[in-house]
């Protein structure tokens, strides 16, 4: 068995379990703040599947201190990863907002009553 | 400005200007021809209504309005067995939205392979 | 200290949407006449940028403008190796052109439209953000700055879809939207992570000089196609669009219907400029041509059988979609082949063609609903009446938007849908028919609105207070204004606005 | 708001408050050399005063300077790219010309110095700003919105406005 490879698959193991968590929670969960959790575990796997891209063995940081210039990690996919995480923050502050108005408004939060624009 | 002007009123092919003119005569000649009838038919307020079928309208025309929604009645219930679950289908669920958002990534993804 | 306008143009039309939204705040805080100043203000000027990039682009060619490069055009591959990259091509400066179009209509509608709203600083920051990111979208090069408008653009589209929150309804139809495009974004981060794991490269052209089609790219594109058609409104996915259509205000439809179909211009960027000839583009184009003629049909017939005003429109804008998808998806199936040369080509034209002739008419379609339900408060379409006797000029537009949507001959609608129908015609004769008998479909329940509203008896409660007020009009007036510029010269459009457009997108 | 924790929780936090502001202030301004800057300072500013929410119940009229204190910082953001026009928009324009932010970068690896940073560190502090007072907005509009911190249990609110049909 070649665990050297296995273990390299690890980290994206990791993003497609988080991924299906999720997927699964937004698909089959009524409650609307349940789906915004899923969003969130969502949104995890998506930065953790850009960073562990970026990845390369036995390097350092991109930390332009610690290392010589040659041997860093891809800092580019940390970048976007940051700016994946404010925008996961943006997105999900608008969304609890809305929950908060639905329920204002609906007085429950649940997909089943929270559908009154059908016709 | 040849091109230009090509551009504005190409020959070969769709012009709405070619069109307008035409209506335009067209529009004259029938101003023509109307201007020919003789203007002693006056509108009068009680004028004979021609009688189709069924009772006569009620007294009052302007209660006559048709609403608007069911003008198109008869096309939908001929097709009701398309438009029952076509309206059904909106069910207005978020989770069934996200339903066919999963679904159509699957298809595609399974066509494109396989194609 | 030379600042050549015309090569900053691009960066420019995103800079001064941008820092007119946040300076809306502080200058609201002085006076609520600075703030409506400055909102003119800053489409103005907008307006005026994309007027002088789409006059280079025209008449120079395209050019790409690094941000924090050293001089604008990149030197040297390395320079657009890490930086983000902006093109002003056919394709930007034609969907730029859209929007500030109807951008500066809906702004003037507004005006009055909302004067009974409070929070109206929020309503213009917002406003200037999404056309901001529609115009990012669009303008960008590279695809994680694409990723990233895209969220603004969502972001500021559901909150305007919002902003009547004191409506249950309106909120509901808001989170829907969100939730759908931030899912939506979550699948494209993963494309992205797909392509960028792959070639280490997020730029459209070095990205579309070494895609060779491998599976992990053909999974990326999928997504990307699914999550754009899902921002455009095609059907399998179009459920968001009726519902935050018809509970927007309705001078936020006007430009919502631009930025999903700035998702359209970016799927065609991707599935032309960024795959091209990697992936079998007959499969693509089915695909593609599939999801058009879904989209074309099911919205028709829902059409036909809605009550509200705003919400038969909105199955309208996804039929008509439904157009533009199918005039393109012929010209990618058929991309790289000799047929072309023969209809392939006009099929795009028709396509491209359309959308911008779609926002024109569908715009002020929107504009007229928003206006009477501004003027009566009444949705439904058993409930209103007799409106043609006092609104007279609002009937006018909308008579003129009917016509055009549902294509007949002297307006602009018909000169795209011929188009469509004469290349589509010698691809797939079944297709062009499909797409005939849903021009009458569209005709007939636009029918069915222009009676059950403007005919009828005389509504005494409405009857005098006359028509809606003068800056309405005069936004109702720039939209129809551009839908008959189109209609008279249409060659002069093609040629000049949607050739380039389509060269842009790759097409020899 | 009536709302108000004991004198303990008060004291405490109005002694807490200082060193979390202090140390959001040192990510922002480290941005550019060590791990942190404008989002990431930023958001410790604010949890400062979701600190003071907690404590007092509420941030009392400061609304609206709050909200132009985010317009601020995001049009100072912009003016400053905007400066860079010269050559492209986002410029570093500051770097390697002297002054406060323009210091020169010695060869080699080295901890690197704060003055080095050209426009970055300007940008940081602009965006530290606006996200400080965005992030502590939206917590307050949020705790305000839910009532969570009233004591008493509030009337529930009328079952949703039909929009008018």
């Amino acid at each position: 068995m070649n665990w050297e490879a296995i273990l390299m698959t690890m980290p994206y193991m990791t993003v497609v379990i988080l991924f299906m968590i999720g997927l699964f929670t937004v698909l089959f969960k009524k409650n609307l703040i349940k789906i915004i959790m899923g969003i969130a575990i969502m949104q995890n796997a998506a930065n953790l599947f850009l960073v562990s891209l970026a990845y390369r063995r036995g390097e350092h940081a991109p930390v332009f201190t610690s290392a010589e210039s040659t041997e860093m990690v891809m800092p580019t996919a940390h970048a976007l990863t940051l700016t994946s995480i404010v925008i996961g923050l943006a997105t999900t502050a608008l969304l609890l907002s809305f929950v908060i108005m639905i329920k204002k408004h609906y007085g429950s939060i649940n997909t089943d009553d929270v559908r009154r624009c059908k016709e | 400005m040849s091109a230009l002007a090509y551009q504005l009123v190409p020959v070969s092919g769709w012009n709405p200007l070619v069109l307008i003119l035409l209506a335009l005569i067209v529009g004259v000649l029938v101003y023509m021809i109307y201007r020919l009838g003789n203007h002693s038919y006056k509108e009068t307020k009680y004028k004979r209504e021609p009688f189709l079928s069924g009772n006569s309208p009620a007294d009052d025309p302007d209660s006559l309005h048709i609403g608007g929604s069911n003008l198109y009645w008869g096309f939908t219930r001929a097709l009701k067995r398309y438009f029952e679950p076509l309206v059904r289908g909106h069910t207005g669920l978020l989770n069934d939205y996200l339903y066919w958002f999963v679904i159509t990534v699957v298809v595609i993804m399974v066509v494109l392979y396989f194609v | 200290m030379n600042i050549d306008i015309v090569q900053h143009s691009p960066a420019l039309i995103l800079a001064v949407p941008l820092l007119f939204a946040f300076l809306t705040p502080l200058v609201d805080r002085i006076s609520e006449k600075g703030r409506d100043a400055l909102f003119f203000l800053g489409l103005i000027i907008m307006a005026f940028f994309v007027a002088i990039m789409a006059y280079e682009v025209y008449t120079v060619g395209e050019w790409s403008y690094v941000f924090g490069g050293g001089t604008v055009t990149p030197t040297g591959a390395d320079s657009s190796f890490f930086r983000i990259l902006f093109v002003a091509d056919g394709v930007s400066a034609m969907a730029s052109i859209t929007l500030t179009i109807s951008a500066i209509g809906a702004a003037i509608y507004s005006y009055t439209f909302m004067k009974d709203e409070t929070g109206l600083n929020k309503f213009n920051t917002l406003f200037f953000l999404m056309v901001a990111g529609v115009n990012g979208m669009v303008l960008t090069g590279d695809l994680f700055n694409l990723f990233v408008w895209f969220e603004v653009a969502s972001v500021s589209s559901a909150a305007l879809i919002a902003f009547k929150t004191y409506e249950g309804k309106a909120v509901e139809a808001a989170l829907k939207y969100m939730i759908i495009s931030v899912i939506g974004g979550l699948f494209f981060l993963l494309s992205i992570g797909f392509l960028y794991g792959q070639y280490g490269v997020l730029n459209y052209q070095l990205l579309a000089e070494n895609i060779t089609g491998t599976n992990l790219d053909k999974i990326a594109l999928t997504i990307l196609v699914v999550v754009l058609a899902l921002k455009a409104g095609a059907v399998p996915l179009h459920f968001i669009i009726p519902d935050a259509y018809s509970m927007a205000p309705g001078s936020v439809t006007a430009v919502l219907v631009v930025a999903s179909q700035a998702g359209l211009w970016v799927l065609f960027r991707v599935v032309f400029t960024l795959y091209g000839v990697a992936v079998n583009t007959l499969t693509i184009g089915w695909i593609v041509i599939v999801l058009g003629i879904l989209s074309m049909f099911i919205g028709v017939t829902m059409a036909l059988v809605q009550k509200t005003v705003k919400r038969l429109m909105a199955y309208h804008a996804i039929s008509q979609t439904g157009y533009m998808l199918l005039g393109v998806g012929v010209g990618l199936a058929v991309l790289g082949k000799p047929e072309m040369g023969l209809y392939g080509r006009t099929a795009m034209e028709g396509g491209v063609f359309h959308i911008i002739n779609h926002a024109m008419y569908k715009g002020l379609l929107f504009l007229t609903a928003g206006a009477i339900i501004f003027k009566t408060g009444i949705r439904k379409l058993d409930d209103l009446g007799g409106l043609g006797h006092s609104m007279k000029w609002t009937m006018g537009f909308f008579i003129i938007g009917a016509l055009a949507i549902a294509g007949i001959p002297p307006f602009n609608g018909f000169a795209s849908k011929l188009m469509i129908y004469k290349s589509v015609y010698r691809f797939n004769p079944l297709l062009s028919i499909i797409a005939m008998v849903v021009s009458i479909l569209t005709l007939a329940s636009f029918v069915k609105v222009f009676h059950s509203i403007f005919m009828g008896p005389k509504d005494e409660d409405i009857y005098d207070t006359g028509d809606v007020p003068k800056p309405m009009l005069a936004g109702m007036t720039i939209l129809a204004a551009f839908v008959i510029l189109f209609s008279l010269f249409p060659g002069a459009v093609v040629s000049n606005i949607v050739e380039p457009a389509v060269e842009a997108l790759g097409v020899i | 708001m009536n709302w108000k924790m004991s004198l303990v929780v008060r004291t405490v936090t109005n002694f807490l408050i200082v060193p979390i502001i202090v140390f959001g202030i040192y990510l922002v301004i480290h941005g550019h050399l060590t791990p942190g800057g404008g989002f990431q300072g930023g958001a410790v500013i604010a949890s400062s005063t979701a600190l003071l929410i907690i404590a007092y119940g509420s941030l009392g009229k400061h609304k609206k300077d709050l909200s132009s204190m985010e317009a601020l910082g995001l049009t100072m953001f912009i003016l400053i790219a905007l400066f860079g026009i010269g050559s492209t928009m986002f410029y570093n324009y500051l770097a390697g010309t002297g002054g406060i932010f323009g210091g020169v970068v010695p060869e080699g690896a080295n901890a690197g110095f704060i003055n080095t940073g050209g426009t970055v560190p300007l940008m940081n502090i602009f965006v530290g700003l606006e996200v400080a007072a965005a992030l502590s907005l939206i917590l307050w509009m949020m705790s305000k919105e839910t009532k969570v911190l009233e004591t008493e249990k509030s009337s529930p609110s009328a079952e949703g406005q039909e929009v008018r049909d």
